[in-house]
């Protein structure tokens, strides 16, 4: 499923936010089969290297490669469809059910129709494809994201504190979701605070601090 | 590419129609408002029976361009970054994703459009030679607003203190439309041929399809 | 980005410009004035070449965005804004000027027409161009933003140009401006020739000069952002759990 | 109650205008827009200077009136229904919440119509008889659209479909203000007093403070 | 600081949406200095049980008093400002900064302004004071809407997955802001998926499943 060779490669990366350093001199290397997991405080800048590695937010300086693709120029779009990303808050559309939510997307990315209700159901929500977003509970609309991202089996995975708002039956998804992906040769980083949950699904962990990583 | 740029356009002028049926935002406020907006004219400048005939199509324009751009550029507004980042992490061309949204747009203004024409008719009475272009400038018109204002949209959206820009964009792309527009008819009565506004329109038409398209990638990082 | 050796304080374009203003108003004051408008008629070789510029001021932004488009070198975004910022001086230089005029030979400062409000029209789109320059401080950011409108924005100049022609088939009565016909003296036209010319090097120099500008301001905005202040994250301490409430 | 209305209204008053200058959502969108679009009239109808300054005025309250009350529905829009519950949890009298609301976006219209009014001016060349009633009907007519817009705000963020009421509430009582805009300069132009419309715009301001105050609790109440 | 009486008197409450029931024939009763354990499985009721509480949704059929205000009627409104609560997505607005967002707080409410900043500095933000909350952080927006709860200091707690998102050095805020209420007399009630962590805090504990408590 991944040609080999490195999934992540960042060499001194710099996020900026006007004036303000929000990452500084960020050196990674993920491989394909790791999983890593990565700490730090509240505003250390986790959801930045996230969306960093996620193509979503170009680096101040520095230069970075994401599934072969050169973080500083265009070919990052390339390689979008690669990678699944789920932030803190759900990116549905509220007016629309879950199940149009995701045949949009499917449509969007040339997917089989098909796959839309089998990866809801996959996530328990097969009972509530008619509802609109707007009204699904939030934890209901993360199940959701989570379909999302069953559906287009991204080879790079990147989770913004995946466990929280899924009650206890549906946590054991993320673990799932994360092995079966690493196994196929693919890689996950996964942003948490719940040190011993992510200890046991990670290769190694990362801590941000001051900017940096350590 | 997995998927046609076409089969992406497509998916996102379906879901953007498909909020709007939702939502109704266009339906029961932007067209109200624009027959508002026509119904209070008259009664503000006083009821001249043949001033309001010859100023009733101009107006016509002046309400569809404003409330034409307010529609298009709605868009800014209705989107979440996460959001945005889904669709990015789709794959989704942003060009295909600048089509896809400025026909959704053409599809409402069209719309709009047509409604707006009847209020006119019957509030204003106004003269109906060369009824028979009115279908080619409405299409004009309603392209090259949706294209427009879907340009300012992402423009905005890219940085927030940039929406002091649209109406700086607006403006000056949407004169030439207007100009067109009016001219056409305005030819018409006279017995003159209108081709060279109907060309001028086109014209601007493409050039903003060709810069959006162009564009799109441009404007797509978050500021 | 390029680095070219030049010296930021050479003072030869000042003497272009100087030389070419002087030109252009020995030129006018030796043309004799016109037989109905009088001394005031010398307003023309200022205010026509202020108005050339401007058209060719926001011709060469256009060129230099799609250039900056094309090639995503910040030098072209430089040319860019240094142009737009010349065009919008000149516009502003020939609004003006045709204001006085328009006092004099109409009677108004300003009256319904389409050749004014457009005009008027583009001097605040570039002057929103200008604004749109100052959202953002990343300089690539900027340079995209600001080029995209660049290109787009160019289109308010045949817009300009032709209004007069629209405006005839607006059925005005003759009273507002018009064009003087094809019968102008040939001494005008020389003497307007020259001060188009040297209005047209004048911006050669003045172009030299911003882009120089724009360079050192690049360089201080370059410099103030790689600064080794505190992380943004560094703000956030933990909660002062002993704390009273 | 723990503070005053008075204290509460005002900070709602605050934080809306405060909001506001951050976004500029009105200083740089809808200011432009109206004056573009008083621009983009006389383009559209032909210049004829003398029709130009007989429905000059007119067109300045039918611009105020239209994106006046878009700046007051905005609100609607605005706000989330996570803030809406900590305003409402902070204790804050729903009534005084409505008069916050219309405060701020009565210092938004009166701007608003400031400007657009030295833009009528000076591109309308309309005469300037009777101009020293003029604050006291913008004052009038910012007052009213405020409370108007307000209320319609209010209703449009309690459920989705009862926004398709809005336009039917803000037409008919739009049009009492607008009337009496009008007619006050009609009839000093006239000679003739104008009380009667004053005092007619004032009924209407009145009664929309009233309606927005008793009405502000039950249309507080989340869908 | 409370009165001596029954914080929560729920009877047969139902709250429905549209024409599908949330909750169903709901029996609760919290008394001053009781913590009470809400779990449940996604899009179980457990928020709407929340701002039910809160006064913020009004009960289809039934009879609940709150601080010994009627559900039912206008009285709900006079006890608002007793209830602290925070909701899966932070009420902040995002072009004011955090300071400016706790200062308005504070203005409608009557606290004194210096409450603000030592609010914010018992949370670890002062340092953020200054930033727009757009440009926060998700744990620091979070941390904000703590720092609320401390400025108004209400006898009613109502969290809704009170510990998601906070850093580990955050987390023990929620449990010494519920321990202080429930000392000085009043009550809350946490919403968690987390029960090891809840059942520490929590004086009983309820579980929603089709509608109902149990
Ligand atoms: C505020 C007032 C005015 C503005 C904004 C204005 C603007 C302009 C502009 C933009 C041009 C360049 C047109 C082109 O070549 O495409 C122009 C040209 C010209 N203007 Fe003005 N003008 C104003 C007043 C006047 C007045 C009062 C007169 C004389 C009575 C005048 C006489 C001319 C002439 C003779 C030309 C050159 C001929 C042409 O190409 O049209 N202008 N003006
Ligand atoms: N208007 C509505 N129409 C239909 N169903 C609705 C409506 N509003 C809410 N619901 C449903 O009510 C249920 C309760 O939602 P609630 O947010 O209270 O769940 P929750 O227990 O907090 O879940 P979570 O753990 O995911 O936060 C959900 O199943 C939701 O889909
Ligand atoms: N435009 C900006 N201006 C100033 N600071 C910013 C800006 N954007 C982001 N920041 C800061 O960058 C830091 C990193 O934010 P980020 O969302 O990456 O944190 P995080 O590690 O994910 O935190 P959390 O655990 O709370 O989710 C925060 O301190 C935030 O305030
Ligand atoms: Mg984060
Ligand atoms: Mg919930």
């Amino acid at each position: 499923m991944v040609e080999n060779g490195t999934i992540v490669s960042l060499q001194d990366i710099s996020v900026r936010a006007g004036a303000t350093h929000i990452l500084r001199n960020v050196i990674l290397n993920v491989q394909p089969g790791e999983a890593v997991g990565v700490f730090g405080a509240n505003g250390a800048g986790k959801t930045t290297l996230l969306r960093l590695l996620a193509t979503l937010l170009k680096p101040a300086s520095g230069s970075g490669v994401v599934l072969g693709a050169d973080l500083n120029n265009d070919e990052r779009y390339e390689v979008r469809h690669r990678i699944g990303y789920i932030g803190h808050v759900p990116g549905l559309y509220p007016e629309m059910t879950l199940d149009e939510n995701l045949s949009f997307i499917a449509t969007a990315m040339g997917i089989d129709g098909a796959a839309v209700a089998s990866s809801l159901a996959a996530v328990g929500l097969a009972g509530a494809a008619d509802r609109r977003a707007e009204v699904c509970s939030h934890g209901m609309q993360r199940r959701a994201e989570f379909a999302r991202i069953l559906m287009a089996q991204p080879e790079f995975l990147l989770l913004d504190e995946p466990h929280s708002a899924l009650d206890g039956s549906a946590v054991d998804l993320v673990d799932d979701l994360v092995r079966q992906t690493i196994e196929a040769g693919g890689a996950a980083v996964l942003v948490s605070h719940d040190r011993s949950r992510v200890d046991d699904l990670a290769t190694f962990s990362v801590e941000i601090a001051g900017g940096t990583l350590s | 590419m997995r998927t046609t740029f076409r089969t992406q356009a497509m998916a996102i002028t379906k879901r953007d129609l498909m909020r709007e049926r939702r939502s109704g935002e266009v339906l029961w406020v932007t067209l109200p408002f624009g027959a508002i907006a026509l119904l209070l004219i008259p009664i503000a400048i006083g009821t001249d029976r043949p001033t309001l005939r010859a100023i009733g199509i101009g107006l016509f324009w002046v309400i569809v361009m404003l409330f034409g751009v307010l529609i298009a550029v709605r868009q800014a507004h209705t989107e979440t970054q996460a959001q945005r980042d889904v669709v990015a992490l789709a794959g989704i061309d942003p060009a295909a994703g600048y089509v896809g949204r400025a026909l959704a747009s053409f599809f409402l203004l069209i719309g709009f459009e047509a409604v707006l024409a009847v209020v006119t008719v019957a509030l204003y009475d106004v003269p109906l030679d060369g009824w028979i272009w009115m279908p080619l400038v409405m299409v004009l018109v309603g392209a090259g607003l949706s294209l427009l204002g879907t340009l300012a949209a992402s423009i905005v959206s890219t940085g927030r203190s940039a929406s002091a820009l649209v109406p700086l964009l607006v403006a000056p792309l949407s004169v030439p439309l207007l100009i067109g527009a009016t001219q056409t008819f305005e030819a018409l009565r006279l017995g003159r041929s209108s081709l060279t506004w109907t060309l001028m329109m086109t014209i601007v038409v493409l050039l903003l399809a060709i810069a959006g398209v162009l564009s799109a990638r441009t404007l797509q990082e978050s500021g | 980005m390029t680095t070219l050796e030049r010296n930021p304080s050479s003072v030869w374009p000042w003497i272009v410009m100087a030389v070419a203003g002087l030109v252009t108003f020995v030129a006018a004051m030796s043309v004799s004035p016109d037989a109905v408008q009088g001394q005031l008629s010398r307003i023309m070789y200022v205010h026509v070449p202020s108005a050339w510029l401007a058209y060719l001021s926001f011709g060469v932004t256009m060129f230099a965005s799609a250039m900056y488009l094309w090639k995503r070198d910040l030098a072209w975004d430089r040319r860019a804004h240094s142009s737009a910022e010349i065009g919008v001086f000149f516009t502003g230089l020939a609004i003006s000027l045709g204001m006085i005029w328009g006092k004099s030979t109409w009677g108004v400062w300003w009256t319904w027409d389409a050749r004014l409000t457009l005009t008027a029209i583009m001097f605040f789109v570039y002057l929103g161009y200008l604004a749109l320059r100052r959202t953002t401080d990343d300089l690539d950011a900027r340079a995209k933003r600001a080029a995209v409108m660049g290109v787009l924005a160019v289109i308010q100049v045949p817009l300009v140009h032709f209004s007069v022609i629209w405006w005839q088939t607006l059925h005005q009565p003759p009273s507002i401006i018009k064009p003087e016909g094809p019968d102008m003296d040939p001494s005008m036209v020389v003497t307007l020739l020259i001060s188009v010319l040297s209005f047209t090097v004048m911006y050669a120099a003045m172009m030299y000069k911003r882009i120089d500008l724009a360079r050192i301001e690049d360089a201080v905005l370059i410099a103030e952002q790689t600064n080794t202040g505190p992380a943004a994250g560094e703000a956030v301490v933990a909660p002062d759990l002993s704390g009273g409430s």
